[in-house]
């Protein structure tokens, strides 16, 4: 049901052609449609009642993302509703609660910064948050922080004497330069350099010296949901792809009726629905067992990356020279799949997760 | 369906039901074909414990957990029977019974058989006490399994059967056939087939191992020479013995498609690779990549096919999806042995060495992927019938 | 065929000729598209070394080392081709000159030319004076070249030709077109179509570019609206177009095939990606294991490519076997690509970044395996006419 | 024209099903064939014309251990004519010529004794060659040693204080158990233990400690001349799978029409093609440019693996039941391509050696 209510608001509200319109005029993030999608509830789909949420877990956010994968919908649901909250959560106090009751207000809008090089490794953050009198002085900078051009806050992630300290910080803080760049999926992401930020205790989320206290639970909940998305975006890959299987004609027959294209076809197919098995299995884990989630969600997002690359490109090559063209959608989702892939972790970061906990 | 609470206390009543039921020999995890009991009237079994543990399981029917008790089973819910098996599994519990009448003419009997028929048959399936193979394939025919050759002549009270059938496991230790025999030749290709139980104490009937590359296998031919089948030992309608086919073939590609995967909670490809392999762990990176991957895989495979079962149980069927937990199963099989024969280097070249059965259990999956419908055949029911693709 | 002494002689002319003639900042290696020089009548040299080594080549024979000298080239051996090619590599030479002409009209009009012909187009060719773009593909036919629906009215001493084309690259840039032109309408689709050679200035010719996914790019739709192409330029028989295109879609794909793998003496893709990833050696295992792989397939596949190219020279032709190399090739440059977009991560993602051109290179990639014919139709063609497999 | 010669010798004397007879008669072994291959001059192709040899190289010997391939000839070419001959050579001084001159006139037959684990790992070699007296006495025990169960002499591979030595033994030397063992292709493999056996300076080939400048070119000769083996396996398998689909009718036509087999068969095709490629470089490199053939020789060997194995499966695949039965010759393919893939190193052994020579 909810899957069905969030695809018809979708198809309305968020079709590929708004992801068109917003590169073709040079924007990364349209505030109007997140506000569209505020007014759904989404935004709270991880917030307690208390804060205005409606709490309906990750099984539920994970189903709301992979319908956003479908359409390629650009907004901050993952960093805001999904990681920024699932942080927020694990905190809790009463500055938590109002954080998360202005996100799911949709008043409040996140990044999480947390890349230093060109891959995903938050065990070796470098960017140093050193002691100030009362207070911290945060140096470094951070790449590939997906939504940071427009975010309202920042979630940063250094290395403070006592260990990795989270701080949750307004992105209007001084010392702190933002860069926002064009990703090739049309998505928006900041290079975000600190220059000796002035942080208080205050700006400390959960412990100083235990970010993984909070940032774990965060990272796994936005895994999920960035696999669910992935599985979604590979379904509508597909979807687009069988149409034009048994639309397009070529010597004399449909295209879908030549069996080497059945079988792959069928193939991609099966690879998905068993990707969709390993996302659900993850957003119920998350739900029922959030402390041992982490091979299920690192399960989810290695399989959820593996499967949406092979579905686009079946798809661009199942479309021939059309698919290649700018006109067509396609291209729209080979390249988020490529930013998803990347994004919190690549297959190899994942599977070498799953190798460790199950003794490879 | 019990609410959350009664299923708590029936995990508690078959926990302890398993714990004074199930003898201790039972208990050692071995579930390769030789070590299970099949049942029949010529069945020997290898020890006292064996026997013991089917007539316990049996009585409180236990093996046929999913069938109504009128029948021998013990009418459990999807839930109950997750909940059976887990406690089974925790004390590594071989299964009490398995058979071809449990796992496919069962659940074919359930939903086409006369009530006369599923009062007579079903008891002595529950019970170990006929043990069933199948008659589908014919030599020549592979993948077509609505091509059938072999003929029953419709004479008054009976049908007078001649022909051949192929790939009929475990035959030669069988005591009925369950088998297609066309039984109208004018009628198209899947309209003329009628689908048969046939006693292989019959005259006329008899059959012959075939060898595989893997050595000895449990596959036979099987040959029928004016055996005469009362007309009662119908199932489904005269020749609409397709239907039952089919249905029945859904049955058996679940059942093959949950080779591949083993319980989630199992142990992991890699470690056993590496423990069959005798080292600490896999030590050529590109195995242990293959490796890690098969993983991945093996552990998604096994949470769609639970997932599957559970809208199979929900009502919405598994129906042609069969199809597809078939095809990644089995292919998902193959790797696996690929793998560990890559593992065990020269160690499981060897016919007679201590690994030597590792060779024959790999060249025995790669019939996993031809038996029971073809991947290529998994492919194209795919495509035509869930995807919608055309025909040519 | 040189003996083995005289192409050691041959050797020391050439460097010492590629010594004395490739201008110093024309070997610095660079062979992409926008370093090397197109030509064509409005061709702006982007440096004096640039115009310079075109014009000492073209002199010395060396923009199309195997044409007869008469028509511009060399005159050389395949043999005494390789060592130009290696002594080009050992100085880090760019291409003094690259064009379809060169690559896939020039080799078409050698066959089929009439001495006319060849006499007026090759030495231009040779020299870079006049661009060439092809006119194969129509809107809608995709991977069904011979669907032509452009037609070429006969009108006497002229065709009026009618009708669009896509996927013409840097037909915008072209001077002139090679296209296929249906002739006749009612004979069988292979059988009615000509091959014509139309200058882009005649009245009726327009373009305009195509916008891929991987950005601005090559392609462009070019329009025929009542266009008279003299009856001299056609090249082949009447209507029988379809062996011309046939023959020089051999040449196209053994081109794009060997984008995939570069030279053996290149450097290897592991190293390449780790450097882009400013990594000292690849630290995924998993990518590391696929880059291997990758590795050992661009080796073989560089090397295959160099064996056709022999038995070519030998007499043996390459013919059908083209669709293996450019299957091989482009399916190989994809996965190169993966790879690489990989290893960079999310430096790659970031347009206006200092790696952005490798996610436009990425892309590109995608369109080899779909223009001068899809994979699907290279394994087709394999399977037919090399495997001898029947048809449906 | 070596090719069509051996190939019209072969059909005749040695097609597959002679290797099926042999198994039936529980042999792993074909003296009466050896001969007969020794006496077309198969056995000399690597040896001087002094010591009785034909001398035409690696490239000749890789044509001949293709075609040998081709219908699975069960015979010691790669043991004696290849790895012992490459090794005798290297040193060939009075001794070692004789010794060629026996194996080119089928007089003796060599073994290979290298592996003592699971995996080929000769640097990795345990077996002890401790000094005594003037002469040594080797301990240890070696594995799959391939023709090793009847060979008349061993190559043993073996650690002294100086380094690894490479000793040159009658199989029959006192204190060496052999136990031979069927191999899953029908071949010979030995177990032999080393009990303290005696052996002098004259036993060793080259020179004490430095078992690698006869052994690496043996080496290198060997895993060339088995991917040619390998690729003739793969070719031969090949052919009787493009036979069968021509031949083989279901759902009314012949099953090789169907498209997605076609692709199929078509993909193999190329992969066959472009392991001949690498296979050919490797006996050309060997014979031109010996002292740099490591990389060529890797690269042929673990292509031909690959290749192999996937014309094997795709064989039994598409051959359907008939190819699972022991009546049918596929499963000699995919056993002797199991058996062929951790000969003298497995894809992974020479994927790293490629990778090391390539700065991966």
């Amino acid at each position: 049901m909810l899957a069905d209510s969030a695809r018809g608001f979708l198809d309305d509200a968020a079709p590929v052609s708004a992801l068109r319109h917003l590169r073709d005029a040079g924007r990364t993030h349209d505030p109007d449609l997140w506000q569209r999608i505020c007014g759904m509830g989404w935004a709270g789909v991880l917030i307690p009642e208390d804060a205005g949420g409606s709490d309906m877990g990750h099984a539920a956010a994970g189903m709301l993302a992979h319908e956003m994968g479908r359409t390629l919908v650009n907004s901050p649901f993952l960093s805001s509703a999904v990681i920024a909250a699932t942080a927020l959560r694990q905190v809790a106090d009463a500055r938590a609660m109002d954080a998360m009751a202005a996100i799911a207000a949709g008043r409040t809008t996140y990044a999480l910064a947390i890349d230093e090089t060109h891959k995903f490794a938050p065990e070796a953050t470098a960017m140093t948050a050193g002691r100030s009198g009362n207070g911290f002085r945060l140096s470094g900078t951070k790449r590939f922080v997906i939504d940071g051009g427009f975010a309202d806050r920042i979630l940063v992630l250094a290395r403070a004497a006592e260990g990795l300290t989270l701080f949750d910080l307004p992105a209007d803080r001084a010392g702190m330069d933002r860069t926002a760049l064009n990703l090739i999926d049309g998505r928006d992401a900041a290079r975000i350099t600190f220059g000796n930020v002035e942080a208080t205790g205050d700006d400390v989320l959960g412990q100083v010296g235990d970010a993984m206290a909070v940032l774990k639970p965060a990272l796994e909940a936005g895994q999920a949901a960035l696999a669910a998305e992935m599985s979604g975006l590979a379904a509508g890959a597909f979807d687009m792809t069988v149409g034009y299987l048994k639309e397009r004609k070529q010597f004399g027959r449909p295209i879908g009726s030549f069996q080497a294209l059945q079988h792959r076809a069928a193939h991609l197919w099966c690879e998905i629905e068993v990707t969709a098995s390993a996302v659900l299995n993850a957003g119920r884990v998350l739900d029922g067992n959030p402390g041992e989630a982490a091979l299920a969600v690192s399960l989810a997002k290695a399989r959820a990356t593996s499967t949406a690359q092979l579905a686009v490109m079946e798809g661009v090559q199942m479309h021939g020279g059309i698919g290649m063209t700018d006109e067509y959608d396609m291209g729209f989702y080979m390249k988020r799949a490529r930013v998803g892939a990347e994004w919190l972790g690549d297959y190899g970061y994942h599977a070498e997760q799953v190798a460790a906990l199950r003794g490879i | 369906m019990h609410a959350e609470g009664s299923l708590t206390e029936f995990r508690a009543e078959i926990r302890s039901w398993l714990e004074q039921n199930c003898p201790q020999e039972m208990r050692d995890g071995r579930i390769t074909d030789d070590a299970i009991c099949w049942g029949g009237k010529n069945w020997v079994f290898s020890s006292d414990a064996q026997r013991l543990w089917l007539e316990r399981a049996a009585a409180r029917g236990l093996t046929v957990p999913r069938w109504p008790s009128e029948y021998g089973g013990a009418g459990l819910s999807r839930a109950e029977e997750k909940i059976f098996l887990e406690e089974m599994e925790r004390i590594n519990a071989r299964p009490p019974l398995k058979s071809f009448g449990i796992s496919m003419l069962g659940p074919a009997l359930l939903h086409f058989g006369t009530p006369e028929q599923k009062g007579h048959y079903l008891p002595q399936i529950a019970r170990g006490e006929i043990r069933w193979c199948q008659g589908y394939s014919e030599p020549g025919a592979g993948s077509d399994l609505a091509s059938v050759q072999t003929r029953g002549e419709d004479k008054g009270d009976h049908w007078l059967v001649n022909g051949q059938k192929i790939w009929t496991s475990y035959a030669d230790k069988a005591d009925w056939i369950f088998a297609l025999v066309r039984t109208d030749r004018d009628a198209p290709k899947h309209k003329g087939i009628s689908f048969l139980l046939i006693d292989m104490e019959d005259p006329g009937v008899t059959t012959r191992p075939i060898r595989l590359i893997s050595g000895a296998s449990p596959f036979c031919e099987t040959f029928f020479d004016n055996v005469q089948v009362p007309k009662d030992r119908i199932v489904g309608e005269e020749n609409r013995g397709w239907d039952v086919a089919k249905y029945l073939l859904t049955h058996e590609r679940e059942m093959i498609s949950s080779g591949g995967t083993g319980l989630s909670g199992g142990r992991a490809l890699g470690a056993v690779m590496a423990q069959m392999a005798g080292e600490p762990s896999l030590q050529d990176p590109t195995l242990r990549a293959a490796a890690i991957r098969c993983e991945l895989d093996a552990l998604a495979t096994g949470l769609t096919i639970e997932r599957y079962k559970d809208m199979a149980e929900a009502g919405n069927g598994v129906g042609d999806a069969s199809a597809m937990l078939k095809y990644v199963g089995t292919e998902l099989n193959k790797r696996r042995h690929e793998l560990i024969m890559s593992a065990c280097g020269s160690d499981a070249l060897e016919w007679d060495g201590p690994a030597g059965s590792r060779a024959a259990d790999w060249l025995r999956t790669k019939a996993n992927s031809i038996e029971g419908g073809t991947s290529e055949v998994m492919l194209t029911i795919v495509a035509r019938r869930i995807l919608g693709l055309p025909g040519a």
